[in-house]
């Protein structure tokens, strides 16, 4: 089914709403994008008709419900391909699945001296957990550099393995700079030295192509609220050797086999990493959001923001005022960038005056923009709603922030 | 549909009576089951001749009137049938709980097939299949030497 | 503004709905309750109208959603008097605010050899958290022993505190016998020790009247799905003087003060603990949850709740095949029952039939259980919407298993 | 309303050509002030006579206009008042701020008052308050001798 980005865009109920009197333009999709009528009415008819808590009852709203649920790991299982629906758990959000890795990754393999292998372009997400680790430990985190263009290099990753390297954990797509990781070479790189792969997926999977099989990595942390997804449901991909032997992380109800007063016994995964009553409603609400993304198609979606980053860049470039922070040659759809005398604070402002919603700060990030100079930074980023008129509008509104401050 | 057609008289009978619920002498094969959600718990004791046949075959546990019922018809049905043939009633079995198919493998007698057949009421009961399969993953995993405990999910 | 229960019951859709034919008579409230339109129709509209990632860019939507998101956070203050808005802390559920209580205390406070005090009542969101410290730290829990009645006495917690005891964690309502347990004398029998005191207040919240400061306790862990509120959202309240000292749990963005490449700090709580993007539309949601329940009156839920609980008690009572698991003088709205000769999972399918929807199992917690000498039980618990009608027809469907089963 | 009135002249003059931006001499207080939101960033310096007066006070840091010129202006006015004095100022502003009063306080000459209310298009702007009031906290912290790091939150 072929759609145009128009029809596309009349499905997300937000963009009826007017901000400060104007249209809506939301450059703001690498925080969390907005959801499809689909996925809301879905949440609230899964209230209205559906609900009950899963897993744990013989009633048949439980039935329905848990069916539901587990509908959407096995479509996730799908959209992503990985081997099993065991390999799919369900977490609070990206961050999450990565702590979860990073605890008990770390509580069973991780010792004084050991080195986590992570680079200059991580999340906070994707280092403070491991920070915990060395703490805790007494591990060692090694960054791997970024360049100017805001790359890492796999020569950069490369020469920091060393025999003492236990994880390597990696962002698939910079949310500063857009880079795209090479995660293959990378992981078969690591393989060779049977070091496990960990990718931080949040600007993975809402913008390109993911199959864990062809990925290859260990695994894989998901954000669904950007996937225009509920919030609240994050995902966590790993292969299921690794399940098999990690210890669980959150314990509680459900996740559990046989409980004695002097031991206790877990079953498998996914259950084992499923502690307590679960996002019942977000998950079955974002089995909406991955339909909605096959209907449209990954291809075409990639496709169609690829077209919007390179007219962006375009136009943006021609404002010689502006710096734009990294010039990676494999690029997602993101443009962080600084006005020259003007703090990203006060471009947000200016901005969202003229209904265009950006984000300003450091975008968790703060090694990466220490390392390009800066405190702060303004970032653009896409989704499948943006157009070319969408670009006209921020960049004219930054020639209104030229204006303001007369730079 | 009737509540009744879950619970046929044999079910209940079987349920409340179940056949060879024991630690069969002589066994060479066991295996533990467990259902988490339930809690149905089951413990399958197979003594298997050199020929892979079914020489005795008996079970411990307990759960809900399906699982007991389900584990003591299986005991009665199995005795004395070779391995392969044990598999091929339960992929049959299967397709009867979650296709609503009939029964349809000649290796049954008739009254075998009768018995088997007062669980079809199931299919219609998804939360309950598992409680019905159990016993049946169950000696499986003890026929074919499994170490873990065999888990419905 | 006074309501009666068919115009309470009116305002949840589900009961618009039809389980085989029947209608639904839902009494599994101890595992979730259902929600009201006002609290569906908030979240519709917050995706609809409002939708941003909160806290971290300075756009208007984003400004919006902040303010919504921290408004829950006052109301929650508010209805549980805490006494500051940092004590209230957003979790994914209340197993959740457990294990972060349980990790961090554990980790600064429990040594090898310490007690963590607790009851066989304990849901196992209450246990398996503590028995991971112990296999961590070497420490000790101890049970305080519950008698037939299904209570705990306060002398059988009072005996077991030792110099060694560091925490003391136990649930306020018991999820399988309804007990309720006298918190505030356990509070000041351990102050005059110092020993801090967790609540797992799951049961509590919905159908109690809490109060923090009269209460008096450490920490209380609450389960917001179970308080006519959305999925994916717990809250921990903890006494300030207590997220002043205890470390972070989850690391990632929006938890951070300043990130450097060899050590990272902290901003005080609740930001500490917080990390990544929050189930903000659940949060804003769970608001009109809180509103619900003011606006009907937790007094009135209190009141309305006992009487058909005596009446519940009296009805079954009447057949002398069911057996009630336990009978504690000071009881909430919880009736677990045996019936000779059936298994649980048997009557809850026979009670489906007939639209009862009710829970069978161990309820997660079968130390309980063990100690009742049952592997399983049926339960019936009661929300605001429940009748005497309800009731009746919950009666009738046991005789039908009766029936069923020539008992 | 336009943007230009929350980044009217006096504003833009004080967030690109901030006044007593450095370490002053002899400072005897000093506190760092942090909006973790933005990262905005002061470090606010104190000379307090005996008697509580403000003989001298500076700030080194970062951060957006709003927050430059909110620092700049408040060093500007503050210098040689008492610090009760400075704490009423501090109230009012934050009132007008809040609830967009005007600034009614009579310690003021009418040049510190206009520079002041430069400052009220802040008001419309409930995500930049924090940027505008951020020096002033920090201050406070300072002259009252806290340890922690102000934080706006
Ligand atoms: C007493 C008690 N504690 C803890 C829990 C766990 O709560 P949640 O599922 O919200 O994590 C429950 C409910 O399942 C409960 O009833
Ligand atoms: C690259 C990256 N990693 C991790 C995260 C954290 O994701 P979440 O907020 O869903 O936990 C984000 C988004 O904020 C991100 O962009």
């Amino acid at each position: 089914m072929f759609m145009d980005i128009k029809t596309i865009k009349s499905q997300f109920p937000i963009f009826k709403n007017k901000i400060n009197g104007k249209s809506l333009i939301y450059l703001d999709n690498a925080n969390s994008s907005q959801k499809p009528k689909c996925v809301i009415d879905r949440i609230s008819k899964f209230y209205s008709k559906e609900f009950s808590n899963i897993g744990r009852s013989v009633h048949s709203l439980a039935v329905t419900a848990t069916n539901r649920f587990e509908e959407t790991r096995d479509l996730m299982k799908e959209y992503i391909n990985a081997k099993s629906r065991e390999e799919i758990i369900f977490t609070k959000n990206a961050t999450e699945a990565i702590n979860l890795v990073a605890s008990t990754f770390g509580e069973k393999f991780i010792n004084s001296g050991d080195e986590i292998l992570i680079t200059e372009l991580e999340h906070h997400a994707n280092y403070v957990p491991w920070h915990f680790l060395r703490k805790k430990k007494g591990a060692i985190i090694k960054f791997a550099k970024c360049n100017d263009k805001g790359e890492v290099n796999v020569d950069e990753i490369k020469k920091l393995i060393t025999n003492k390297t236990k994880i390597i954990s990696i962002t698939h797509l910079s949310n500063v700079t857009g880079y795209i990781m090479p995660i293959k070479e990378i992981v078969d790189l690591a393989s060779e030295k049977k070091i496990p792969v960990l990718v931080d997926g949040c600007q993975g999977a809402p913008h390109l192509e993911i199959d864990m099989q062809k990925l290859g990595c260990d695994f894989y942390a998901i954000s669904c609220h950007k996937m225009y997804g509920p919030t609240g449901v994050g995902v966590l991909y790993a292969k299921k050797k690794w399940l098999d032997v990690l210890p669980p992380y959150q314990g509680g109800g459900g996740m559990i086999e046989e409980v004695k007063k002097d031991s206790i016994t877990f079953p498998g995964s996914p259950t084992k990493y499923e502690a307590g009553t679960l996002q019942t409603a977000e998950v079955v609400g974002f089995s909406e959001s991955i339909r909605f993304i096959k209907d449209v198609g990954i291809k075409k979606i990639m496709q169609h923001e690829k077209e919007i980053l390179e007219y962006g860049l375009e136009q943006i470039k021609k404002n010689n005022t502006v710096r734009i922070i990294g010039d990676p040659k494999n690029r997602g759809s993101i443009i962080s960038f600084t006005i020259k005398g003007i703090h990203p604070h006060d471009i947000a402002t200016i901005l969202d005056e003229d209904g265009v919603a950006i984000r300003a700060g450091h975008h968790c990030c703060q090694i990466l923009h220490e390392k390009m100079g800066i405190a702060a930074s303004a970032r653009a980023s896409l989704g499948i709603y943006n157009t070319k008129e969408d670009i006209d509008v921020l960049s004219s509104s930054i020639k209104k922030c030229n204006k303001v401050f007369n730079t | 549909m009737d509540i009744k057609e879950l619970y046929q008289e044999i079910v209940l009978d079987h349920g409340k009576n179940p056949r060879n619920k024991k630690k069969c002498h002589g066994f060479n094969k066991d295996a533990k089951g467990h259902n988490p959600l339930c809690g149905d718990k089951v413990h399958v004791f197979v003594k298997l001749d050199k020929e892979k046949k079914v020489e005795d075959i008996s079970f411990e546990g307990e759960g809900c009137a399906i699982s007991m019922a389900s584990a003591s018809i299986m005991t009665e049905t199995i005795k004395g049938k070779e391995f392969n043939v044990a598999k091929k009633i339960l992929e049959n079995f299967l397709n009867m709980l979650k296709e609503g198919s009939k029964m349809s493998i000649n290796s049954l007698t008739e009254d075998e097939n009768t018995t088997m057949m007062s669980l079809s009421g199931v299919k219609r009961f998804p939360m309950r299949v598992k409680c019905a399969t159990l016993a049946w993953h169950t000696f499986i995993h003890a026929a074919e030497g499994k170490e873990e405990t065999a888990v419905t999910e």
